[in-house]
């Protein structure tokens, strides 16, 4: 067994070298540098006054792709949702983890309205500056995250964050769905450009991104809650 | 409507009429008549017994630019009629008392009626088949309904239909595969397009067609080496099934032989196709294959007791003359081995009925277990009498007529080696069949069968009346041979001059009527001095003795078990089982290679499988 | 045609909204899975009859391609989103099986695989394939057992490697190019990813997607999650989420790849696939895992079709994939009650004659007996393969052969059994009604499919032709033809 | 030694090093992780792919609108590839720890074997028959004389 195990080690070792001398062979050969940019340069040229958002990735994610975006989001509710169906506690088990100390349940008490502040902060300047509904959204699961970290007994409330998800995923749709109605294609961005580079500009934008930032904050912490759950019980 | 449309409809009525109604009391009757009715169609299809005359299905199927479509020849009708006859007689030897008989034993009738009608069915769509997509069709319709008839008796069976199904998967395999390269080559599925494409193809091509088909068909024939699946197969199927199946249905190979490789390859081409290094050709592999297929399993067939086994080897071994006779390709042989398919199935379905007779009646069909009952069950005794010296090939049944022409074809194109080959094959049957009829019907009664009746009137009545056919045949192979000649014709085999009375040429023919009516003169004499002089005296089997003490009948003074110790001490070291040792190497293979695929499948590691699969893709990618 | 994106976001936003849905009323969320499943299959169907033979493309967001992600609406990726969408009504788990999460997930399934069949961007597929893998992680583990857990981690982990994988390749044709939108990409592949780099990016793509295909040798999850997951869910990533990467795989193939290359590798794989599936499943002793062996060599057939180029190979592939998206879920759900050792199955015609009959009918078709459905798709694939004419493509003709003859030898050992006595130690359980009920329609479905052979077959030839029609495609989504000022 | 040379060389040797831990380590959590650096690695190239020699963020600042902009797309491109891959590693740790929760182990080997075992137990099967004769695990009743 033992002579098998390092028989089959040897060939594993033999084709990652392999494939190491593959993949450089290929990567020999990108044009780095000089990109050919079809799509992008025409992104760049036409977005400012398509989408109106200063941030030109924000533009990307949520104009052009905006589609994948949702369906990000989806992957996420879905791994929670798949995580909630492997992890799933049976009712009435007891949680184990010891109750932290003063410093850091302090510390979780401080940092709440910090961390919220600055999750809504970022999720709201989106489509200004780098960051956006995703960046946000994982630090206002962190916000809600510490005081379960602090205070294990009490247990996040998984209703709050099944219903700030559904809702703020459907309110995504709901928007793309609003466009259908005018009789424009999904997710055709509405409310007019805006001046480019001002809080309230780029449309339904915004309102995307905040959609974005609550599911993902919620999905997150829901996420780590069941995660967390399951390490502690036993 | 055309009068193909009527066959086919009437045969498909009943088939779905012993599907619905297969469990009411008179549903065998019913469906003999059925039967019957689909002889009247056939025989309102008379023309092409006698002529070239062609019928047309007017149904026909458009799909994929292809038009699939049915018609009858006279090639087809003679295998048709045939069909039917056997449908007929198996369906009639199974409504009476045999269905009660059946049904008390805890199985269910409308199955085993409905197996039969399909069989049926389905081998009158083979044999319409218009172009290689329907005969296709038709070639799996009819694997299926003999795997159905053949495993629904019991799970012994079932395990042997199983083997047979795996054999005839494989065949249809190899017919789709040829059918598929006919394609590629001629873009159409049509019989016309093979044979017009025929004279351009490469020998290479038409060997690998050739072997495709004839090892296809061979499947279906049970010739050597692919034999194995027949005999059990056969032998457990309930009797009236065995007989039908016995008489008929391998002779779909055949049929489907003649067509695919003689009338649309021709003649001319096999011949030319020499075997590399050696002397033979193709026509000269297919006559050594079918002699080996005589040899074989007549030989098998001498060693077995039970009584269905040793038929069904002998149904195996027969084959074998019918295709020797066809690839000789004269008229004289090919009649004989078209004769020799009609006359071996009139004999072989009465075969089986007898011995399904005394199963009826005794329980079982052991041959170490049976003798005697000719005093009990003389007419079945009549019928297998009959039977076995048609199938040995004397005079003055009908088999002696078709082994006489395949014979006098031997010698006549020359093929020495052939006849000494058919000849010993011949030598095999009349022992084994001598075996069946003396453990059955000859020798001391056994106690427990002292009171053992006669058949009833419905087993005994066809089982007579396939005597009569065989019988009558032989007296006036003429008949038959009507029929044949219209079929040479129409497969552009050479047509046989004949008559009534059988054939005639310079060098001396062969007249069964002359023949036969001085074989019952010379027996009428013999039974006239026999009778006349009253010196006979009946006396009881044990009144006799042994060793100065008195016979009593409990005790047994003839065996029948280790019969032909002598010969089979002979010739048994040539009994190796090479054959089943190859089958179930193939099987042990199989067994290794699935678990080893498994064990791939268990893989602990499975990312790796990705990682090589990437590297060696890339890599290949790479070098090209 | 614009409400053909409700096919997807419609059971997206049910999905997210179920849970919510759950709070006020139990049964408005137990019935609003199926409604609205009906609802697209209701859409799809009616722009299945608006469609004709033409070709739509739908531009999200309104921004014309290659800008913005389109959506692709032709026969092929209608026929298989109404497949997904009417599938997964027909394999919903009704009465509350699994409970609430099982809804959502299905109903996830049925917005990402009508997503998967309609997308036409190369990174929207990639995102739409990982949701859906995602979906069937779930799903498989919806048992909960130890074995169902070991098995989706295993699962797990080839899958994610494979699609690590396709992101590098996507990263490889998006470096050459420069876009997504496959239709320019249609455009560009004969001039800029005719080499090296565009065929190793086949290569990642066609390993990375080839492990929900069930393609050898990334198929190693097959057996193992088909016995562990409930038989429903078995049917559903056999029949249908195998089937939409098949098609994705087509397109890749018709679209970007036309390199004989490509097509090579596919046979071999595809050969590879029928020989060891079938091999495997010789010798399997359960229900589920001889199906799933057996899916694998199925699929096997399916990819060496496609890798005959042109519409005879598209024609015989699709042939084979809708004959054995229709037989598949069947076949595991007569396996729900029958998934113990094959052994306990003797006997189960008598318990459960109907079921019985049905597996016998699937069976046949699934071997390729005339005049069954599945004959004339297998007639189909080996025509094409002989009109190629090359050895290997011969090899793979002779392969199916081999094939069919171990598979007609497994199933009907199993079948023989099932019509044996049962043994007096208990009989085999008989069938739930409603398994029943469903199997007994698509067996209804591939009877009607006998009778209706000559008008499907021309459909189907009309769909492979206008899939391997590279110019509608192109026409139809119409990318602006912008070009790098440098 | 370029810029770009070291940026690929970065990807390169990510996916290498999760590709390494996905199939010569046999354990579970470490998988995991391999195939963390695998993403992570395939997310590098693709974001590497937009990078234009010289150019600036793709952001507009003050209405200016730069001369040179690297591709947003692939940004755009990258920024899904992660939530993906973050909610699918979220998914695979629950699954490790419910793997782990019922089995006892974190080895590959081990588990395979042991699911293997439920599979056999749960359709009425003895365990295939193999040249490997598997060491009992911990925990495990001490096997028959014969038992295997």
């Amino acid at each position: 067994m033992r002579q098998y195990n390092s028989m089959r080690r040897l060939t594993s070792l033999l084709f990652l070298a392999g494939l190491g001398l593959l993949l450089a062979a290929i990567l020999q050969r990108l044009n780095f540098g000089q990109p050919p940019m079809i799509v992008g340069d025409a992104i760049n040229a036409a977005a400012p006054a398509q989408v109106g958002a200063a941030n030109l990735v924000t533009s990307v994610v949520l104009a052009y792709r905006g589609f994948d975006t949702l369906l990000e989001l989806t992957i996420l509710f879905t791994a929670a949702t798949a995580a909630g169906l492997a992890l799933g506690r049976e009712p009435g088990d007891r949680l184990a983890d010891p109750e932290a100390g003063p410093i850091v349940r302090a510390g979780a008490d401080l940092f709440f309205p910090l961390l919220l502040v600055v999750g809504l902060y970022i999720i709201f300047h989106g489509h200004l500056t780098p960051g956006g509904g995703f960046q946000g959204g994982v630090i206002l699961a962190a916000a809600f995250f510490m005081p379960q970290l602090a205070r294990p007994a009490s247990r996040l409330e998984h209703r709050m964050t099944t219903l700030i998800e559904g809702l703020a995923g459907a309110t995504f749709i709901l928007i793309g769905l609003l466009a259908l109605f005018e009789g424009e294609a999904f997710l055709t961005p509405l409310l007019g450009v805006g001046t480019l580079g001002t809080l309230l500009s780029a449309g339904t934008l915004p309102m995307l991104y905040l959609a974005v930032g609550l599911k993902v904050g919620a999905e997150l912490a829901g996420l780590l809650a069941s995660l967390a759950e399951m390490g502690a019980e036993e | 409507m055309t009068p193909l449309d009527h066959l086919l409809l009437l045969s498909a009525l009943t088939a779905v009429f012993t599907l619905a109604a297969g469990n009411i009391r008179s549903a065998g009757w019913i469906a003999t008549l059925l039967y019957a009715a689909q002889g009247l169609a056939l025989v309102k299809m008379w023309g092409m017994g006698y002529g070239p005359e062609v019928a047309d299905s007017s149904i026909s199927f458009q799909l994929l630019g292809q038009t699939m479509h049915w018609r009858f020849d006279s090639l087809s009708w003679f295998f048709a009629l045939i069909t039917v006859g056997a449908g007929f007689f198996s369906s009639w030897f199974a409504s009476g008392g045999w269905a009660d008989h059946y049904r008390a034993q805890g199985n269910s009738l409308r199955l085993f009626h409905s197996a039969l009608a399909l069989n049926v069915f389905s081998m009158l769509v083979l044999l319409a088949s218009g172009d290689l997509l329907s005969l296709f069709i038709g070639w799996e319709l009819v694997s299926w309904a003999s795997f159905l008839i053949m495993g629904l008796a019991s799970t012994r069976a079932m395990g042997y239909a199983m083997r047979y199904l795996t054999y005839a998967i494989a065949g249809a395999m190899a017919i789709l595969m040829g059918i598929v390269m006919v394609h590629a080559q001629t873009g159409s599925f049509e019989f016309a397009a093979l044979a017009a494409a025929v004279p351009g193809m490469s020998n290479g091509t038409l060997w690998l067609l050739l072997l495709l088909f004839g090892g296809g068909f061979g499947v279906k024939m049970a010739l050597v080496p692919v034999h194995l699946w027949q005999a059990k197969a056969y032998a457990e199927t309930p009797g009236p099934g065995a007989a039908f199946l016995g008489a008929i249905s391998s002779r779909m190979g055949l049929f489907a032989l003649i067509l695919v490789i003689i009338q649309l390859v021709g003649i001319g081409r096999l011949v030319g196709m020499s075997i590399p290094y050696t002397f033979l050709d193709a026509r000269d592999l297919l006559a050594w294959v079918a002699v080996f297929t005589m040899i074989f399993p007549t030989y098998i067939a001498l060693r077995q007791h039970d009584a269905r086994r040793l038929l069904a080897w002998h149904g195996v071994g027969q084959t074998g003359y019918m295709l020797l006779g066809v690839v000789i390709m004269d008229d004289l042989g090919s009649a004989g081995g078209l004769m020799h398919v009609f006359n071996y199935a009139t004999y072989q379905a009465m075969l089986f009925m007898s011995v399904s007779a005394i199963m009826y009646r005794t329980g079982t069909a052991d041959l170490n277990q049976l003798g005697g009952l000719v005093t009990r069950m003389p007419l079945t005794f009549i019928a297998m009498l009959v039977g076995i010296i048609g199938l040995a090939g004397l005079p003055p049944m009908n088999g002696f007529v078709s082994k006489w022409l395949i014979y006098r074809s031997l010698v006549a194109e020359g093929m020495p080696l052939l006849f000494v080959g058919a000849v010993i094959g011949t030598l095999g049957t009349i022992l084994s069949v001598y075996k069946l009829i003396h453990n059955s019907f000859l020798g001391q009664l056994r106690l427990e069968h002292a009171k053992v009746e006669e058949a009833p009137w419905s087993m005994t009545l066809p089982m007579l009346s396939l005597a009569a056919i065989v019988f009558l045949t032989g007296y006036f192979p003429g008949v038959v041979l009507d029929w044949i000649s219209a079929l040479q014709a129409s497969v552009g085999l050479p047509v046989l001059a004949h008559h009534l009375g059988g054939v005639h040429f310079a060098q001396g023919g062969l007249d069964m009527i002359w023949i036969n009516s001085l074989l019952i003169a010379g027996i009428a004499i013999g039974a006239l001095i026999f009778y006349s002089t009253g010196r006979s005296q009946r006396v009881h089997q044990l009144d006799n003795y042994a060793g100065g003490h008195f016979l009593s009948a409990d005790v047994r003074y003839q065996y029948s078990d280790n019969f032909y110790p002598g010969l089979l001490h002979l010739i048994g070291p040539w009994y190796r089982k090479s054959f089943r040792w190859a089958e179930s190497a193939l099987v042990s293979l199989t067994d290794a290679l699935s678990l080893a695929m498994q064990g791939l499948y268990r893989q602990v590691q499975p990312s790796i499988y990705l990682l090589i699969t990437v590297v060696i893709a890339l890599s290949w990618v790479n070098i090209r | 045609m614009n409400n053909l994106i409700l096919l997807v976001v419609l059971p997206l936003i049910t999905a997210f909204l179920l849970p919510v849905i759950d709070r006020f009323s139990t049964l408005a969320a137990r019935w609003s899975g199926p409604l609205v499943l009906l609802i697209t299959t209701f859409i799809g169907a009616s722009a299945w009859l608006q469609l004709g033979t033409g070709a739509v493309s739908l531009e999200l967001g309104g921004f014309r391609p290659p800008l913005g992600i389109v959506l692709y609406v032709d026969q092929l990726a209608l026929l298989f989103a109404i497949a997904v969408s009417f599938g997964t009504l027909l394999l919903w788990p009704y009465g509350n099986r699994g409970g609430l999460r099982q809804q959502t997930l299905t109903l996830l399934l049925a917005g990402s695989g009508s997503g998967l069949a309609l997308s036409g961007d190369l990174f929207n597929i990639y995102v739409f394939y990982e949701l859906v893998a995602v979906v069937s992680y779930g799903l498989a583990v919806s048992l909960r057992t130890p074995a169902a857990f070991a098995a989706a981690i295993r699962y797990l982990i080839i899958s994610g490697f494979g699609a690590a994988l396709s992101l590098a390749g996507i990263a490889l044709i998006y470096d050459a190019t420069g876009t997504l939108n496959l239709a320019q990409l249609a455009q560009l592949a004969p001039e800029k990813l005719n080499d090296l780099q565009g065929l190793s990016a086949f290569v990642l793509l066609l390993i990375g997607i080839g492990v929900k295909a069930e393609l050898f040798p990334v198929n190693t999850w097959v057996p193992e999650i088909y016995a562990t997951a409930p038989k429903r869910v078995s049917a559903l990533l056999a029949g249908l989420v195998s089937k939409l990467a098949v098609v994705v795989i087509l397109r890749l193939l018709v679209l970007i790849f036309p390199q004989p290359e490509a097509h090579t590798l596919l046979l071999v794989l595809g050969i590879l696939g029928v020989l060891t599936g079938e091999l495997a499943a010789w010798r399997a002793r359960d229900l589920p895992r001889v199906l799933a062996y057996s899916s694998i060599g199925q699929l096997g057939i399916v990819f060496i079709a496609f890798s005959v180029p042109g519409e005879a190979g598209v024609f015989a592939g699709l042939a084979m994939a809708l004959h054995h998206l229709l037989i598949k879920p069947a076949l595991f759900l007569l396996a729900e009650r029958w998934d113990g050792s094959l052994a306990g199955l003797t006997g189960a015609a008598k318990a459960s004659p109907l079921g019985a009959a049905l597996f016998v009918l699937f069976s046949l078709s699934l071997l390729g007996i005339p005049p069954l459905p599945g004959f004339w798709a297998k007639l189909l694939v080996l025509t094409s393969l002989a009109q190629m004419g090359a050895a290997l493509y011969y090899t793979g003709a002779v392969v199916i052969m081999l094939g069919m003859v171990l598979e007609a030898n497994y199933l009907f050992r199993i079948i023989a059994r099932m019509y044996q006595k049962a043994p007096s130690t208990g009989t085999p359980p008989g069938h739930g009604r409603l398994d029943l009920a469903i199997s007994s329609m698509l067996g209804a479905g591939l009877i009607a499919a006998v009778f209706l052979l000559a008008p499907l077959a021309d459909r189907l030839q009309g769909i492979a032709a206008q899939t391997v029609d590279v110019n509608q495609y192109i026409e139809a989504v119409n990318p602006v033809p912008t070009r790098n000022p440098i | 030694m370029d810029m770009g040379t070291l940026m690929f060389a970065g990807a390169l040797g990510l996916m290498l090093i999760g590709t390494a831990a996905l199939v010569l380590s046999g354990h579970l959590m470490r998988m995991v992780f391999g195939l963390a650096l695998l993403e992570s690695g395939a997310s590098l190239l693709l974001v590497l792919t937009g990078y234009r020699s010289g150019a600036s963020a793709p952001i507009i600042l003050d209405g200016v609108v730069p001369a040179s902009m690297v591709d947003p797309v692939p940004q755009a491109l990258v920024l899904t590839a992660i939530v993906i891959a973050l909610g699918v590693q979220a998914l695979a740790l629950g699954l490790v720890l419910r793997v782990h929760r019922a089995y006892g182990t974190f080895e590959m080997r081990e588990i395979r074997r042991r699911m293997e075992r439920d599979i056999c137990d749960q359709a009425g099967l003895e365990l295939p028959s193999s040249n490997e004769v598997p060491e009992p695990y911990p925990g495990s009743p001490k096997p028959q004389q014969g038992e295997y």
